[in-house]
């Protein structure tokens, strides 16, 4: 087994309205950022898991983002895997 | 003698070189770290009450429908058929003060805690909150997240937040106050107290895991926030009222099956100040292993696990042979459930490491010998030359302008913005909503129901500290009065600044004095309450802020009344006689900019006469709507009426005598109702007769009907108007 | 005529107790708990699944609830014609579950609302509404962070062109306003069914409009036709 | 003027208790990811904004994530800026 750290980023389709999103790019306006056209909130996970090895591990978070982590009617969602501890 | 103690050690755990000594001087040694920390904990305001409790023997608890009085961790009145209410009120301004969110959230959380370690279901929930003005950004972040936090905390509880009010001046600016009330209901013979007895009972530990926040929260609380408060910061600790949920859940089941002997919730000062306590009312010792207990973090020490203020996690004690019974329980929900240790007969507190022994303190030492603090108390002379101050009302705008701006004060203007945000509704209860005089939660299965309110007028106790905490007291009844409600109890939260300052003590001394003595007089017993000092920002402390919870008990629903007009024709009638009282008032304040002059007289007899004539009515079924006159007055109360129940009023009878205009219409005399009555029935006359018969004065002095809200020759404002200045006050 | 309701209870749930009083106490009718562990739904006509925050609303409202042992149960008793209601967070796990399409986002104005509603009942022909005059508004309470009902403009198309859109918010003349949303839902959408007709989602709280005392009984109407209807279940 | 997007991730600080996260990690270990040691939640907003320059762009979001994006008393942010539409 060794450790990893998986970062999951999952986000809402692109076509999906996003309130949190619209409300956070008035709110930076309303700051004075007038540059700002767009804000797209989503969620950012780290999730420190053990697997035998990186393809495991990689194939675990994949199947919890399906499963769990992203809901498919309205989200993406996508990936990284890197190992941190290694085989014991 | 003082051994060589390094004072920012003392500080760390704000204690006095003198307070060290007597620790020596009792233990006969010198404490090691982990035990000077529990005595820091247990010694510090906000556990040991060092500062007020002295104080605090002047409110009496006593009377025939109270089962628990101060010194739990909520009170506990009888309301009948079997049924008891539990409640209490606490503060949590200085973590809100730190992150508003997270801070007023823990504040609920917290509060809830008290209610069910008491074993009662938590039926209803209230906060009383003290901002700057919301012109000011930082104020702005305060007051939404505080309100984010309260609706966040209750809202995934399960809770209805019922009730509370919301106060803005700019002494609370850096300093809000976060005043959260709980009131649960039980059955008055299954009342749990939190009591570590039998020898070699268990004592576990159950709900979330310690981490390391919060850390020193119970000394936090009790010095004044500076610079140095930036780096405590760590200390903030972020609520999970999910996990609050399930562990209420559980420990409702613990005491419906009989499964525990004693329960104490981890609060400030977390598994130090619970084991002492419960062991202290146990009159029995405790003997714990901090290796026992969960972690959310590895490396932590004894000294961490004792000071951790990490929420949702409660005390539990437990003979042996229920254990497997409990760890069921707990396994449902699936919560962490630790035996720690067990009740011994030893009298300590005794705290290891695994085999290490880590603190070994007699509880006594704790409990009984926290060293009483009797600052110098005396009063401001600057306060008394602005209370002598009159109310100089020429230059106002007249009285059209000064009630269009009165309805857009932010202390006046209406709360739906906030109280939607909060759900009021689950449990099914609330028959009266937020945005009354009190809230009105019914008791399933009886015809009963309780009024629940909290008042607390800064700016009369500013003014005077001792008349104001009183008048706090009164208007709570006549809150709980107007729904059709007996007053029972009261909770009080004492918020103040730093009471090292001689003015700030006395205003202690001289609110606590006032407010006893109209619970007294009013005979509404004070069963629980909280102490929070120290609200002091840059050296400034904020008004002296007593809020008052009360409850209110209503034998037959069907009696319920509202603030809302219902019917155009009926009467409108003024309960209560008006005088030129303009000192300390909402008109003083907003329309001609000053605070000063002489708060509303009180006078017990009348508002006892008052609240009976009140309940007569009400009982006989004879008012259709009642309100009681606070802040803006007469005007502000006739335009709640007409905003209530959506339609305008008429008031073309009143008298003046010798009252200036503003007085009329905006002061704020108490003992005073604004009601309304079907004309036809002969209702009228019963009720006229009725209040001349207790001696109280009574006036019909118009009719409810139209779109405008008119009173005599001063006021005209289409209703839409005035409501959508209502509406919009809080921006 | 009689029914047996099922009222789940999921961690985090608080809308049970007030469900079960909705049809025990106020209709009479026979209900028990499940707990969200337990698989046994026999004897049942209905499964409610009640408001709350199932798991604290956490990741996504009803994310964590769908994958509990008793949503297999739930689908499989759905399958065979068995009445499901869900209420609030029990629509959110609905539509978590794919039982029902779209799905719950966040309230458009980011905030939490608890206030009345007036909802325009669309499809008086589902055994949820058959005790519904037909066009008539209901007067029933939300309260709920994330109600924003979302689904792809081909389902939306299909859930009004079947009449799978049972319940609309409307405003007091029964105009489906924008201002009568309070949560920026597609279509001013409160409520749908599935194909079979048999699964309701709706995010108002019929349960807390169940009472006279409480201001209004018209969420009952809802309870009683699924009781009128509970003769059409056969799942044992 | 250029277009860039702004990648931030907003975390909460390490030892601040995430309810989230811990109902997360929960719900993968019961769905039979044994593997899975502890999960932390965080946010993780695309921001499209206008700036004269790269450095212009990250000192506005750097502003931004003080001022609104992140609770500096319980959460760190980091961020990336990437320019995605030449200066017109
Ligand atoms: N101002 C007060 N009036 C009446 N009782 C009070 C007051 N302040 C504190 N108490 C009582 O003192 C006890 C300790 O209060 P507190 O430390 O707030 O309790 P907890 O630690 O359970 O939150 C409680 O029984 C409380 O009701
Ligand atoms: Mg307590």
């Amino acid at each position: 087994m060794a450790g990893y750290t998986a970062e999951v980023y999952v986000v809402l389709k692109p076509l999906v309205n996003d309130p949190e999103g619209l409300v956070i790019g008035d709110g930076l306006r309303n700051l004075g950022f007038a540059g700002v056209k767009t804000v797209r909130s989503g969620k950012y996970l780290t999730i420190e898991l053990e697997a035998d090895d990186r393809a495991e591990a990689e194939q675990q978070v994949e199947e919890a983002c399906q499963k769990l982590l992203a809901n498919p009617v309205i989200e993406d969602y996508r990936f990284t895997v890197r190992e941190v501890s290694a085989a014991t | 003698m003082t051994a060589a103690i390094d004072p920012t050690i003392l500080h760390e755990v704000a204690l006095t070189p003198p307070e060290y000594d007597r620790i020596v001087e009792l233990l006969g040694r010198e404490p090691n770290r982990v035990e000077l920390g529990i005595f820091g904990a247990m010694w510090s305001e906000h556990c040991g009450y060092k500062t007020s409790k002295p104080l605090l023997r002047n409110f009496s608890s006593a009377g025939p429908a109270v089962l628990q009085g101060p010194g739990e961790n909520a009170g506990a009145v009888d309301i009948g058929e079997g049924w008891a209410v539990v409640f209490k009120i606490e503060s949590h301004n200085h973590p809100s003060a730190i992150e508003p969110h997270a801070g007023a959230a823990t504040g609920v959380g917290g509060i809830l805690r008290d209610v069910f370690t008491m074993g009662a279901f938590p039926i209803a929930a209230l906060d009383s909150l003290r901002f700057g003005p919301l012109d000011q950004p930082r104020n702005r972040h305060l007051f939404g997240g505080v309100v984010g936090g309260i609706g966040d905390y209750g809202n995934c509880f399960g809770v209805p937040t019922v009730g509370g009010e919301i106060y803005f001046e700019d002494c609370y600016t850096e300093n809000p106050l976060v005043n959260a009330m709980a009131v649960g209901l039980i059955r008055r013979d299954r009342l749990m107290r939190a009591r570590a007895e039998g020898k070699g009972n268990l004592v576990m530990l159950v709900g979330a895991d310690t981490g390391r926040d919060g850390i020193h929260g119970a000394t936090f609380a009790s010095v004044e926030l500076s610079q140095d408060s930036e780096s405590r910061r760590p200390a903030v600790q972020v609520g999970n009222p999910f996990l609050e949920k399930l562990l209420m859940e559980a420990c409702m089941q613990l005491i419906k099956e009989e499964l525990v002997v004693g329960m104490q919730d981890l609060g400030a000062a977390g598994l130090t100040s619970s084991t002492v306590e419960s062991a202290s009312k146990g009159g029995m010792g405790i003997e714990i292993d901090v290796a026992e207990v969960s972690r959310r973090e590895q490396g932590m020490d004894a000294y961490e696990v004792m000071l951790s203020e990490s929420q949702e996690r409660m005390l539990i004690i437990v003979e042996p042979e229920r254990q497997n019974d409990v760890l069921r329980v707990f396994r449902k929900y699936d919560l962490h459930a630790d035996v720690i240790g067990e009740v011994t007969d030893t009298g300590r507190l005794v705290v290891r490491d695994g085999e290490r022994v880590e603190a070994d303190v007699p509880v006594g030492l704790l409990v009984d010998e926290v060293p009483y603090r009797y600052p110098e108390a005396h009063p401001s002379p600057e306060r008394a030359a602005i209370r002598a101050q009159a109310i100089d009302l020429t230059g106002g705008p007249g009285p059209a302008e000064a009630f269009r701006r009165l309805l857009a004060s932010p202390n006046i203007a209406s709360r739906e913005g906030v109280f939607r945000t909060y759900d009021h509704q689950v449990q099914n209860n609330t028959v009266v909503l937020p945005g009354g005089d009190a809230a009105v939660v019914r008791i399933k299965g009886t015809r009963r129901a309780i009024a629940i309110t909290t008042d607390g007028n800064g700016r009369y106790t500013y003014l005077d500290p001792r008349l104001g905490a009183a008048l706090a007291v009164a208007e709570a009844a006549r809150n709980v009065v107007a729904t059709g409600a007996r007053p029972l109890a009261v909770t009080d939260c004492l918020n103040f600044g730093n009471p090292e300052k001689p003015e700030v003590f006395w205003e202690l001394q001289q609110a606590v004095e006032g407010m006893a003595e109209a619970c007294r007089e009013l005979e509404v017993p004070v069963v629980s309450g909280n102490v929070s000092l120290y609200n002091d920002t840059s050296g400034v402390s904020v008004w002296p802020t007593p809020v008052v919870g009360m409850v209110g008990l209503i034998e037959d629903i069907a009696a319920v009344t509202r603030v809302g007009f219902t019917s155009p024709g009926d009467v409108i009638v003024l309960i209560g006689e008006s005088a030129e009282e303009l000192g300390g008032s909402e008109y003083a304040r907003t329309v001609l900019g000053t605070v000063a002059g002489h708060p509303p007289r009180v006078n017990y007899d009348l508002e006892f006469r008052t609240n009976d004539v009140v309940l007569e009515m009400i009982n006989q079924g004879f008012l259709n709507s009642a309100h009681d006159l606070a802040d803006g007055g007469l005007a502000i109360a006739v335009a709640e009426s007409c905003f209530a129940g959506g339609v305008g009023a008429r008031i073309d009878q009143l008298k003046r005598g010798d009252l200036s205009p503003e007085a009329l219409l905006f002061g704020e005399t108490q003992a005073r109702y604004l009601v309304s009555i079907d004309p036809g029935e002969r209702r009228l006359a019963e009720v006229l007769a009725t209040a001349r018969a207790h001696k109280v004065s009574v006036r019909a002095i118009g009719v409810v009907g139209g779109d405008r809200i008119e009173i005599g020759e001063w006021i005209s404002e289409p209703l839409a108007d005035a409501r959508a200045a209502w509406e919009g006050g809080l921006g | 005529m009689a029914a047996s309701f099922g009222v789940v209870v999921f961690p985090g749930t608080w809308s049970d107790r007030d469900c079960f009083y909705a049809v025990h106490d106020q209709l009479h009718q026979e209900a028990r708990y499940i707990w969200h562990k337990e698989r046994d739904l026999s004897g049942l006509d209905c499964v409610i699944l009640p408001g709350g925050f199932s798991y604290g609303d956490h990741l996504r409202c009803g994310a964590v609830a769908s994958l509990s042992p008793v949503m297999d149960e739930v689908r499989e008793f759905a399958d065979r014609g068995g009445f499901v209601i869900g209420i609030c967070n029990g629509f959110q796990v609905l539509c978590e579950s794919h039982m029902l399409p779209g799905a719950l986002l966040r309230n458009a104005s980011t905030q939490f609302r608890c206030m009345p509603t007036n909802l325009l009942v669309e499809n008086t022909s589902t055994p949820f509404t058959t005790e519904v005059t037909p066009g008539s508004v209901l007067r029933v309470p939300i309260s709920h962070g994330e109600g924003n009902y979302y689904a792809d403009p081909e389902t939306l198309r299909m859930l009004e062109d079947t009449g799978r859109v049972v319940f609309r918010y409307v405003d007091g003349g029964g105009a489906a306003t924008p201002e009568a949303n309070p949560n920026g839902s597609a279509n001013n959408i409160a409520g749908i069914v599935n194909e079979a007709g048999n699964v309701l989602g709706m995010m108002p709280h019929p349960e807390r409009a169940s009472d006279p005392l409480l201001g209004g009984e018209d969420g009952l109407e809802i309870f009683r036709s699924i009781v009128e209807n509970s003769d059409r279940v056969v799942v044992g």
